[in-house]
């Protein structure tokens, strides 16, 4: 299979997060939704890595998934922070954006 | 030592000497001591000055001139300026050396006169007032030495700045700070003309010297006795002057009679061959000096003040000057220089004696101090007998000298002027005369005393010059042009004849007939108006006017163009809270809104911008 | 050490921004250390400036000292650095005024460590502009050095009253006018519009020039079209105007500098203010030649009315701030008119006009902090023979009057003479007119000031008591800044060669699109 | 149709298929669980690309920690609604379709539109990853591991629970709802401070 198909997937995936981030309205599946494009992210690094030249990106996606690791660890802190503050896990009560 | 380093010497040591005194604060404080440190830096520039004098008087010197580069410059375009620069530095010649030796001599004076005047100050303004006339001396000096119209005009300010400084020296008195301040507003509204001459001249010609030949030759001149007016207290930027008689009495010796308004026409004698191309320029200046001669000696007639006397008739005496300069007399115009900084240092150092016998200035606390003062009354009397052109007296030479030349120019106006001015010179010398010296003796008067040797001895050193360098005007006149020879001339004798009867009126009016009741009547209503300060009162108006332009300005400036700015940031609020609605703060709003444009920069990028 | 001999400028820029580094580290109780830790750093930079500023060749000229940090190399964005005469004396200057700078706020008690992280940050910034040889960076400088006044002024501020009225009295209601967050507020916003304006410009001759390279010599070849050149340079000249303070843009000046703290004022007036002026003739004319040329009869116009109008506004000035706030005002006027004239003379005076200006204002500055800090006043009516009390204080507000008035001998008065020089060889003789004039009214405003609060009788004010002259630390940034303004006055070459050196290299650009200008005009 | 490229299309439908119900599940633990399949299928994807030791990573670091994690996270935080999300408004759903088409649209028409190599090179190593880590991105190597450090530093800081002692805590909300402030500046400007 070619690196379009690849390349196809992972930007359908890339859309479905998108629309995740956009719809949920729970915190933590708002992160789910931002790991989804973070996978494609990293499916398409992969891809190119194979069709293209080298390990430079394997080892992009290598510190990718541990760049989202450590988002993950800090996104989950702050739901549970949310989560104490307001008692409650939707994402729209995090509304301090509003002056 | 050559020339050049003497000339360094007399300049510098002041410099080196006010430095010390700045820095070195205990040596300040120390009163005395400071002011003998000064006066020995004085002294020696002054034998330093007589040095080159007396090279230039065995005729074997040729004049020196050495120069550095002050500021780069680099013109554009060729001709002139490919080669100008700007450059400070010594010239030594005739006129320089002459007033070299002027200047340090009277300043020598006037320092050692104020080591017995001002005793009394506390010592750090005793220092004080030493280290300004420290910087005095080498801002007079290096003005005097300057080769060319920039480094006079740096000198010039210099002096301004010390005048400034003096006349402010009792600066917690409103009266001195008030009068500090306006001589400098003055002067320096005059020195507009002086820099706007320097330009004029450095772009016409890429030089500041004052021998080259310029087509602008009028407006530089017209330029630079605008600011010779203000320097040299012409009518009508005068006024400065008697307000200027707020500083000491020894500083009124020196700078406002002596040696810094002579300022204004040793400018003028320095740049001689530039005001020779331009003819018009001199008669403005003959009958500017004339009218002020008169003007002067008029006022001077009805002061109380015995150093307003001598202030109005400083006035009146470079009045003379500038009318002698005016018509084509370079020597004239020195000569009389150098003359009236003798004598009319040795007025002003005989009156701060006696102002300092009698603790006042006014003429009627005074009287009787004859017999009670008499090295000073004998100083004062050679002083006002000079002043007055008595025969003999230096003052007699030097203004034959001016009246020959303007009748030679055939300025009949001028000299008509000029002739009434000096009947009415020997008129008010003699009043002040015989009122203080000779006058019913006041209460004030009673106790009066003569100072220490301090006092005495500038007195006694000055009325041999004042007396007498009258006849060395030929040799004076030969260090830098064809020499005069003295021989009375006809105006001369009228002249003389006129200051006797000055004399000889003021004897009938205030000597022991006590006559002419009515002529002092007459005049009571110049005296009135004197008072009054008409022209001062047209300066009072014209600073309420720069104020009111001011205060409208700043209004309009915090309520208009601010206020606008202001209006600005005002409207913007409002509309802020307009657009506000579109705001509502959830995060996934915002993220839609992003990836929204990021899409529509994507897509342009991608598919339209090709 | 080779490393610091090569890093040099580097170690100028960074000095400052270490020493804020290091702050971080240091309890905010311990003032003394922060205190010797801010002197350090900026001690740092005024030594590498003056030793940049021995070895650079005058002979050689142009930029020397080179130094390059690649950032974006796909964008064409490099830390790249050197020196050329004209950034060698502002360099000078600005290492001495954030060291007397320090030394004025040696007393500050309020959260001293925030307030000395902040102003360091601030002069590293000032540092990068005037080394930076690349615009974005420079850009970025800029925007460092600008940025922390914010905070400096809102919160260490103080206030002063400006009564309700005029036609726009309604935005009193809404602002409190006059106030510190006010000052700060108006200040910042007033700055970033106009660096908003350069922003726009900047990426436009980016692109022009071929989108690869930001560097600053290499868009000085670019040659940009006459169209671009024409609405660029405008908008470059209110961009930086702004914070050059010229004429409408100026209105934030008074209120900043009134409601800064001392050492800010000195900081701001005495150097900040210069960054808009160079970067008008650096960007601007250096880049913009022809924009320069044509638009040069108006810079010069507004200019004059920034001499005249500032000196006769501070005429009336009842705050002391206030006074010398219109008074920068005005000798910024000078800067400009100078820049405008396109002349060697013109040049030279605009940039010593920036040297002298700034160690003058900041030697006001201080002495206007002294003075407020003893007399918790600045309302000049009020005050009254201060000389008995702080001699030295009133010794050197009239050195530095005499200096802004341009008295010979002193700074002032050789830039004011350059320029007016340039402005009569230009032919423009109203401009040297208006200068001179300006130097009077000036001198009006200055002496009459300096007599209002140091001499005649005592204080007018029952409420002002306990004066004192200055102390050690304030004695030493007075010293400093006085003999600059003596030593550069009276051997002005000191700097003027340096900035001699550059101007002759990049004024036939500007000049000869002037002549350009004037031959297609015939 | 070759076995690998059945293999592509098993893969991807099971991808697409197990993230729609990620974001579209109205059980959290069911969207967690989705997530799960839809790494470990990417984990096969990579398999499939010849990244056996990315493989490994995504298998052991996501499915096995992240997951379990968010799982946690999960269970704090949404037992008292029975885990259950509330539901988008409609608006919401078809906004967020049409913004996710036009991603889609625009992505894959660039990806359409560009000249790719189809042809594979050969697959780095294990071995030469290990290398470029240590010689090439060492820096970066060592820079993530600051970052991960801080992170986890961060996340005990932001959720650590406030000492029992603080009042604000018994309250309960640790973050106050503040007093109306400007963000920006010039909404500051309008409201002075009293001094």
């Amino acid at each position: 299979m070619g690196l379009t198909g690849y390349l196809l997937l992972a930007a359908a995936l890339f859309s479905l997060g998108v629309f995740g981030v956009v719809t949920r309205r729970n915190a933590i599946g708002v992160l789910a939704s931002v790991e989804l494009m973070a996978n494609a992210v990293n499916l398409n690094l992969v891809a190119f890595s194979r069709h293209h030249a080298g390990p430079t990106g394997q080892v992009f996606a290598l510190f990718s998934i541990a760049l989202t690791v450590a988002e993950v660890v800090v996104g989950l802190a702050l739901v549970l922070l949310l989560f104490r503050a307001k008692g409650d896990v939707r994402i729209e009560l995090a509304s301090e954006l509003k002056d | 030592m050559s020339p050049l380093y003497t000339a360094l010497l007399c300049t510098f040591l002041p410099l080196a000497a006010a430095l010390v005194l700045v820095l070195v604060s205990p040596l300040r404080r120390a009163g005395l001591a400071a002011g003998l440190f000064s006066v020995a830096t004085a002294l020696i520039a002054f034998g330093g000055a007589v040095t080159l004098l007396l090279e230039r008087w065995s005729g074997a010197a040729t004049p020196v001139r050495e120069t550095v580069r002050w500021l780069p410059h680099a013109g554009l375009g060729g001709g002139a300026h490919a080669r100008a620069v700007i450059e400070l530095g010594v010239q030594i010649d005739g006129i320089s050396a002459t007033m070299l030796v002027v200047v340090t001599a009277v300043a020598a004076c006037v320092q050692i006169f104020s080591l017995g005047y001002m005793a009394g100050e506390p010592k750090p303004d005793f220092g004080r007032y030493f280290t300004w006339q420290s910087l005095f001396l080498f801002s007079m000096n290096s003005l005097v030495v300057a080769p060319n119209l920039l480094q006079l005009f740096l000198g010039w300010e210099l002096v301004g700045l010390v005048s400034y400084l003096l006349i402010g020296y009792w600066w917690s008195k409103p009266s001195a700070a008030r009068a500090a301040m306006k001589a400098f507003w003055m002067t320096k509204l005059a020195d507009m003309g002086l820099i706007l001459a320097l330009l004029v001249l450095f772009v016409d010609t890429g030089s500041f010297d004052w021998t080259v030949t310029t087509s602008a030759a009028g407006a530089v001149t017209l330029l630079l006795f605008f600011a010779v007016m203000g320097k040299s207290a012409q009518f009508p930027l005068h006024v400065w002057l008697p307000d200027a008689m707020e500083g000491p009495t020894p500083v009124s010796a020196l700078l406002h009679a002596a040696t810094m308004v002579a300022a204004g026409v040793f400018l003028v004698v320095r740049a001689f061959p530039l005001f020779e191309q331009a003819p018009t320029t001199g008669l403005v200046m003959a009958y500017v000096g004339a009218f002020t001669a008169l003007f002067a000696a008029v006022i001077a007639v009805v002061q109380t003040d015995i150093k307003k006397v001598l202030a109005y008739s400083t006035c009146s005496q470079l009045g003379y000057m500038v009318a002698a300069l005016g018509a084509g007399s370079q020597v004239g115009g020195f000569f009389h220089l150098t003359t009236h900084a003798c004598f009319k240092a040795l007025l002003f150092l005989a009156a701060g004696s006696i102002i300092h016998g009698v603790h006042s200035n006014e003429l009627s606390h005074m009287g009787g101090l004859w017999s009670r003062m008499r090295v000073t009354s004998v100083a004062f009397l050679v002083g006002a007998l000079a002043l007055a052109g008595v025969p003999g007296l230096a003052g007699f030479f030097s203004k034959d000298l001016i009246l020959e030349h303007v009748l030679e120019r055939g300025l009949w106006a001028p000299l008509g002027a000029l002739l009434v001015a000096a009947f009415l010179t020997a008129f008010y010398m003699g009043r002040v005369t015989l009122v203080a010296l000779f006058g019913r003796p006041s209460a004030h008067a009673e106790h009066a005393h003569e100072g220490g040797v301090s006092l005495l001895a500038p007195l006694v050193v000055l009325a041999v010059p004042a007396a007498g360098v009258g006849w060395l005007g030929a040799k004076l006149s030969g260090l830098y042009a064809a020499p005069v020879h003295f021989h009375l001339s006809p105006v001369g004798m009228v002249a003389t004849g006129l200051a006797l009867a000055g004399l000889g009126l003021a004897y009938w009016m205030f000597g022991a007939p006590q006559g002419g009741g009515r002529l002092r009547a007459a005049f009571a209503p110049i005296g009135r108006l004197a008072r009054s300060g008409a022209v001062n009162a047209r300066f009072a108006w014209g600073y309420g006017v720069l104020g009111g332009v001011s205060s409208i300005f700043a209004w309009f400036d915090r309520y208009v163009i601010d206020g606008l700015m202001n209006g600005l940031g005002y409207a913007t609020l409002a509309l802020g809270a307009r657009l506000r609605g579109l705001q509502t703060g959830r995060a996934q709003d915002y993220v839609y809104v992003l990836v929204a444009a990021m899409l529509g920069v994507g897509a342009y990028g991608a598919f339209w911008s090709r | 050490m080779p490393f610091l001999e090569s890093h040099l400028l580097g170690v100028i820029v960074a000095a400052p921004f270490l020493a804020a580094l290091a702050l971080l580290f240091v309890s905010p109780t311990r003032p003394g250390a922060i205190r010797a830790i801010s002197l350090v750093g900026a001690l740092v930079s005024l030594a590498g400036s003056v030793h940049v500023a021995l070895g650079y060749d005058l002979a050689r000229g142009g930029l020397q000292r080179a130094e390059r940090y690649p950032l974006v190399p796909s964008l064409g964005i490099d830390l790249s650095l050197a020196v050329d005469g004209w950034s060698v004396s502002l360099l000078l200057l600005t290492g001495v005024i954030i060291v007397t700078g320090v030394l004025a706020s040696w007393t500050l008690t309020d959260r001293p460590r925030d307030f000395f992280v902040l102003l360091l940050v601030l002069v590293a910034g000032v540092f990068g502009v005037f080394v930076c040889q690349d615009l974005f960076v420079f850009f970025l400088f800029y925007e460092i050095a600008v940025l922390p006044m914010y905070l400096l002024i809102g919160i260490w501020g103080s206030r002063g009253k400006v009564p309700a009225a005029g036609p726009f009295a309604f935005v009193w209601r809404r602002f409190d006018v006059g106030g510190r967050e006010y000052a700060a507020m108006k200040l910042t916003l007033m700055l970033l519009v106009g660096s908003a304006a350069i922003l726009v410009v900047i990426l436009a001759l980016y692109s022009a020039a071929g989108g690869s390279t930001f560097d600053l010599q290499a868009l000085a070849r670019a040659r940009f079209p006459r169209e671009l050149q024409l609405w660029a340079f405008p908008l470059l000249w209110l961009g930086f105007g702004s914070l050059a303070g010229v004429f409408p843009f100026h209105t934030w000046s008074p209120d900043g500098h009134a409601a800064a703290p001392t050492a800010v004022s000195m900081l701001h007036a005495g150097v900040l203010m210069k960054l808009g002026a160079f970067g008008v003739i650096r960007v601007g004319m250096l880049l913009l030649p022809e924009g320069a040329s044509y638009w040069a009869p108006t810079v010069g116009g507004v200019a004059v009315i920034n001499v005249l109008y500032g000196a006769i506004c501070a005429l009336t000035q009842r705050d002391l701030k206030y006074v010398i706030a219109y008074s920068s005002v005005s000798h910024m006027g000078v800067v400009m008119l100078g820049a405008a004239t396109l002349t060697v003379d013109g040049w030279n005076g605009a940039i010593y006009q920036m040297f002298a200006h700034g160690m003058m204002t900041g030697l006001f500055f201080a002495l206007v902090g002294l003075v407020y800090d003893r007399a918790h006043t600045r309302w000049v009516p009020s005050m009254g023979g201060f000389a008995r009390q702080m001699p030295w204080v009133a010794s050197f507000f009239v050195l530095a009057g005499l200096s802004s008035l341009g008295l010979p001998g002193l700074a002032g008065f050789v830039a004011e003479f350059l320029v007016f020089l340039g402005a009569w060889q230009s032919q423009h003789y109203v401009w040297a007119l208006a200068g001179v004039l300006g130097a009077w009214v000036t001198a009006v405003y200055v002496l009459r000031v300096g007599r209002d609060i140091f001499f005649g009788e005592g204080p007018r004010s029952d409420e002002i008591h306990h004066l004192t002259d200055a102390r050690r630390s304030e004695w030493g940034a007075l010293w400093v800044l006085g003999a600059c303004l003596v030593v550069f006055g009276s051997y002005p070459r000191l700097i003027l060669d340096f900035i001699h050196v550059a101007t002759l290299e990049y004024l036939p650009r500007a000049a000869g699109a002037a002549s350009a200008l004037l031959e297609a005009s015939r | 149709m070759s076995g690998e490229q059945v293999g592509f299309w098993v893969v991807a439908l099971a991808i697409l298929g197990a993230g729609r119900q990620v974001v579209t599940s109205r059980n959290l633990v069911h969207t967690v669980l989705w997530l799960a399949v839809t790494l470990a299928n990417t984990a096969v994807a990579f398999v499939m690309l010849e990244a056996t030791f990315l493989a490994a990573v995504q298998v052991l670091l996501y499915t096995g920690g992240v997951l379990t994690l968010m799982l946690f996270g999960v269970m704090l935080t949404t037992r008292d609604t029975g885990f259950v999300d509330v539901r988008s408004p409609l608006h919401r759903g078809f906004a967020g379709g049409v913004l996710a088409a036009a991603v889609m649209a625009l992505v894959s028409a660039s990806i359409l539109r560009t000249p790719l190599p189809e042809a594979r090179v050969t697959a780095p190593t294990t071995e030469a990853l290990g290398a470029s880590f240590l010689t090439e991105h060492v820096l970066a190597f060592e820079a993530l591991s600051l970052l991960l450090l801080s992170a986890v530093i961060g996340a005990v800081v932001i959720a650590r629970r406030r000492d029992a002692g603080d009042p604000r805590e018994e309250r309960g909300p640790a973050i106050r709802p503040r007093a109306p402030r400007a963000a920006g500046g010039a909404v500051r400007l309008g409201a002075p401070e009293a001094e």
